[in-house]
């Protein structure tokens, strides 16, 4: 049913951010990179699923946990890294870092460090679409912690009322910072508050790309027909903790080790064995190229400039 | 040819112009579609327009305003309405975290053509969650362009130049100033943000003033004449970007400055201008800085200590005087 | 099961309400009244029916259209009518108007003019409740509009996972203003959204003041034993438009006319006569005496002082 | 007897005491309970007191402070926290039109004893939207309290009076403070609103600052006084109420006056200070009152640009030079 091209592409995009998250940790250890990093290690399926089942041209909105999305919709790794090291190369020319990267030339409006508040802008991309009638879908990420926010249910509320091509993904780690999902509210089932807005709700597992891709691919076909829009509850858990510096002892290791035994790499990559037919040799060459890529990436970005003073005040010119 | 038309008809109009000219320019708010807006400034616009172009929304102000900001990164040009001033409080990440900080984060590449929609000040009776002036919580914001504009002429002008600004815009107007009318010319016009308007000429003492002030202000000017004290009323009009050039001009022709807003005075733009007046003219003053302004108080309902917590004309009078050492 | 008293007891409150109501609206076309004002009209059987299932000292939270809440939970109509002419002998000595009534010795912590914001308002006070175990029962009164605000989601999942001795009753009177529910919603049962936070939800009939009283006295019952929040939903419609100067000609009449056929002051007549057992001669004694009340009421606030400027500024002396 | 203790150690000595003393007191906030915060402030209170009295919140700011004001109308002193400044931006409705209003609309009778504690300022990195300084949107607001501690003994003393203040209380944090130390006696103490205090004592020109920036002004005093130049340095401790005695007095005596705040300098408290000074002092002053203030932009992620957008040492230094015509 899936190619073995497809299942590649959809391995290596997940192979890049794990490898991604794992590299720019260390570069973080190092000093390197500085500030709040949100690592999305263990949740990979969930951006990579997705943004293989939308175009180029579709919209996404991101969080503060905003790499994967990121590498799935298409960023360069290269950029990526010269952003969080505060490059003038970096997609914001060092002026955003990890919490604010956007990628406009692929459709992704960027990251944002005030939980839940990228759901609005996702809506008014959307909006956008459905006035311009120009077929585009919206993919919003969120995670549990901002569904208790306001502004999704405001947000969802005004997506269904205006039919609008957009799938809100509630990545549910389960966790938000510290606080487990059974203490943030009484009913962890998140897509029933789709429900009772008249959404269209599904929970799904997380961690399987296949999963998410073929809901997201379904939905994303009903919205380009005007039936948007769409919830997705994806569960899933983080590999660490909140950030580089939370060791999240507070996560307790039996479920840790579930979700490590469904680790969503191994799952691609099982994918891609068994299903693509794919040779370990093929699976070792695209680990090589990502790897290597990412090298040459962190090279880039180190061997890259700051932005000068004087450019940065021209920016801000008028403010 | 100008026409006198009211304050409300004028912002009517630029919309409908826009909207004409720019098929990216819609607008949203609550009620504003077949209600035409609790001030009546959208009216009739919906028998123009499509309900995707003038859409009523739900009571969740925070998350179609950022549906707005949304819009306008993915490339349209939004007009929200926030029916009160007092409730953008609900919407102030929405502006302040995302609009005025989206295209800076992202790099300096992506423009946010948003122009946001209010009215504040006291009106007759409407109480402290419905009459504040809060002008001074956007001005502070790097970012953000804010306009006040006083008279129909300039509502029109400065509405149809906010909707083409590639940058977010808070514009606000004022509830008594809907049903004023004034001079506004049948052909297309604009007007450019920071240029201030000298309301009227003078020599003795220059006021600063804008929105609901600038008319008081006027009163309190001819009625100064009447004893011979000739000043200057000066609008900013916008109040980001500033027009500094042409209150510095005026107060080193004047050397006495009269700063009157509704707002109170604490941490209110009045003080800033006199900041950056005392900074940049500090030798041509020859009286201390005057600032008429609210009293420090939330608006109370009963309508004769509304209107005390407000200047008024007398204040201003006053205050000239006071800065002429009369 | 009722007995005469209890049911004339509703039936006073019932009939203040809309007394106050009518005589208030015809001091505002006096220009005696200025500023918002709107009515309870029609939908006096909500605040009856739950205030009269709660105890004195137990707290209410209102809205903009809070008149009816502010007499059911026992205030003095004097001192309301003088606090809508903006009189130092008002509950909040002109200052608050017809938005702001508080009277807060019978718990009534005040009326809102922004829609949803006395919500968070009760679920700390329900919060304050459950930390003092005081047993008092907070209900907090918002309407369908208020709904769509993401304080309603926000506040009821925090009530819910503290289980605070909260009642949320949403009076769904069908519109925001002029825009009628079906527009704002795509699930106009709004008691799903209550469902859909673990929240025991009910949708009942709102012009039945007896039906509302129960309900609340239920499930004040088990918010005292530590069994919270619950939402209530409670049908109603408007008597005429949003405020006294809109027409509500959006409002269709058939609809009108059949909320009007089922008009809680009627049925709460008719409960007094047949289940009460309470002659005609009866009933028109309680109407005699609220609506001789309401005159002196009117004469009280009339003959009232303002506030003195100079008391004024005592008030706010140090802000 | 005084130990020297961090900032953030003294703050949680003033939550500790209060809460025992008072039981009233209780704290909300996301991850303030078994994390103990952000930034360590309630850190181990759990152990002490319930899980009922140091609440951990969902992410719902709006309306967990909107609980907190209505617990305090209910007659509890709730401390609520808010992790970042920026983040207040989405609690303004129950603060501005709730908190601040709500005794003044019942006729002046419910006090309103709420405090949220909050912090603001750039610190590593932390990019746009948790690097901001916005006291100046506080500030303008009758009703609220407004306190910026810049030492752990100062922190102490005035958390523990802003905890049994009957009015709501903005309480401004540092990031860059937390880890600061500072003498701080064993005995109980509190620090009355409205004094400021004089850091360092001096003759030729008044510097004022509040939060982190009193530290950097006292380093540029050190380097000032190898010059020669002997300042002095008011810190107002709470903005609101502002210890006008004691900054006029000094004005009088310096006749010099440089105002720093790391917030931008547009519509920021400087400007406020500076209109208040220019008003009351006019004669005194010989030469402009400088405002020395971050720069007019959203903070960047950038390190070295993040430290060009606040106020430096060097700044500070040339400002002071700048009033003494050096
Ligand atoms: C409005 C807001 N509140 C609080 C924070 C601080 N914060 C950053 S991430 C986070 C947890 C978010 O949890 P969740 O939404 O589940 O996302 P996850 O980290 O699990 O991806 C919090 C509380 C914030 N950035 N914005
Ligand atoms: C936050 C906010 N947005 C808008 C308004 C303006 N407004 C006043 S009442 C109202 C309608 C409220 O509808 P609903 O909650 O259903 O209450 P109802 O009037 O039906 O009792 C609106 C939009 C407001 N006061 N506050
Ligand atoms: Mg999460
Ligand atoms: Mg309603």
């Amino acid at each position: 049913m899936y190619t073995k091209e497809f299942l590649a592409q959809l391995y290596k995009k997940l192979y890049t951010i794990r490898v991604f998250e794992s590299r720019c940790i260390q570069l973080y250890r190092q000093g390197l990179i500085r500030g709040y990093f949100h690592p999305y290690l263990g949740e990979e399926a969930i951006a990579v699923g997705a943004c293989a089942a939308i175009e180029r041209h579709d919209y996404i909105t991101s969080t503060h946990r905003g790499h994967g999305h990121c590498i799935a919709k298409g960023a360069k790794v290269k950029f990526m890294v010269a952003e969080l090291l505060g490059k003038k190369t970096g997609y914001c020319k060092g002026l955003g870092g990890s919490m604010h990267i956007a990628d406009l030339a692929v459709g992704n409006l960027g990251a944002n460090a005030i939980v839940g508040a990228n759901l609005p802008l996702g809506v008014g991309a959307a909006l956008a679409s459905s006035m311009k009638k120009d077929g585009k879908v919206t993919v919003v990420f969120i995670s549990d912690g901002a569904s208790n926010n306001g502004v999704f249910s405001e947000s969802m509320n005004l997506a269904a009322i205006w039919n609008l091509p957009l799938i809100t993904i509630v990545e549910n780690n389960q966790y938000a910072v510290s606080t487990p999902i059974t203490q943030s509210t009484c009913e962890a089932n998140l897509f029933k508050r789709g429900e009772a807005l008249g959404i269209t709700s599904q929970q799904i597992d997380g961690n399987d790309v296949l999963t998410v891709y073929e809901t997201v691919k379904n939905f994303a076909e009903h919205c380009r027909r005007g039936e948007g829009p769409f919830l997705i509850e994806a569960i899933t858990f983080r590999h660490g903790g909140h950030h580089v510096n939370d060791p999240g002892l507070y996560m307790p290791k039996e479920k840790l080790d579930y979700y490590m035994s469904i680790d969503p790499i191994k799952r691609g990559r099982q994918y891609l064995l068994e299903k693509g037919g794919a040779s370990d040799n093929e699976v070792k060459e695209i680990e090589a190229t990502v790897e290597k890529n990412m090298e040459e990436a962190i090279r880039f970005a180190q061997s890259s400039d700051e932005l000068a003073f004087d450019d940065f005040l021209a920016i801000v010119e008028g403010y | 040819m100008a026409r006198e038309i009211l304050y409300r008809e004028a912002l009517n109009e630029a919309l409908r112009e826009e909207m004409r000219r720019d098929p990216t320019v819609f607008l949203m708010g609550e009620g504003i579609a077949e209600r035409g807006g609790s001030y009546k400034v959208t009216v009739d616009l919906l028998k123009e327009f499509s309900p995707q172009r003038v859409i009523d929304t739900p009571i969740a102000e925070a998350s179609f305003t950022g549906a707005g900001v949304g819009a306008a990164i993915a490339g349209m040009r939004p007009v929200v309405e926030i029916l009160f001033i007092d409730f953008t409080m609900l919407i102030l990440d929405q502006i302040i975290n995302q609009a005025a900080k989206y295209k800076f984060m992202s790099g300096g590449k992506a423009p946010v053509p948003f122009v946001l929609r209010s009215q504040g000040g006291v009106g007759n009776g409407l109480a402290a969650q419905h009459s504040e002036s809060l002008e001074a919580l956007f001005y502070h914001i790097p970012g953000l362009k804010v306009v006040m504009p006083s008279t129909p002429y300039d509502a029109k002008g400065l509405l149809k130049s906010a909707i083409r600004c590639d940058e977010p815009v808070i514009f606000l107007e004022h509830k008594l100033l809907y049903m004023t009318k004034g001079d506004v010319p049948e052909a297309e016009y604009t007007i450019n943000f920071g240029q201030a308007d000298i309301k009227k000429r003078g020599k003795h003492a220059t006021i600063i003033a804008w929105s609901n002030m600038v008319p008081r202000s006027l009163d309190a000017a001819a009625k100064l004449a009447n004893e011979g004290i000739d000043v200057e009323v000066i609008d900013p009009r916008t109040l980001v970007p500033l027009d500094k050039a042409t209150i510095l001009a005026s107060v080193r022709k004047t050397e006495r400055v009269v700063i009157v807003q509704e707002a109170v005075r604490r941490g209110g733009v009045a003080s800033d201008i006199a900041s950056i007046i005392q900074a940049e003219a500090f030798d041509y003053l020859d009286a201390p800085i005057e600032i008429v302004a609210g009293l420090n108080s939330p608006v109370p309902f009963n309508l004769s200590l509304e209107s005390r917590v407000v200047p008024r004309e007398e204040d201003i009078i006053n205050a000239v005087k006071k800065v002429m050492y009369i």
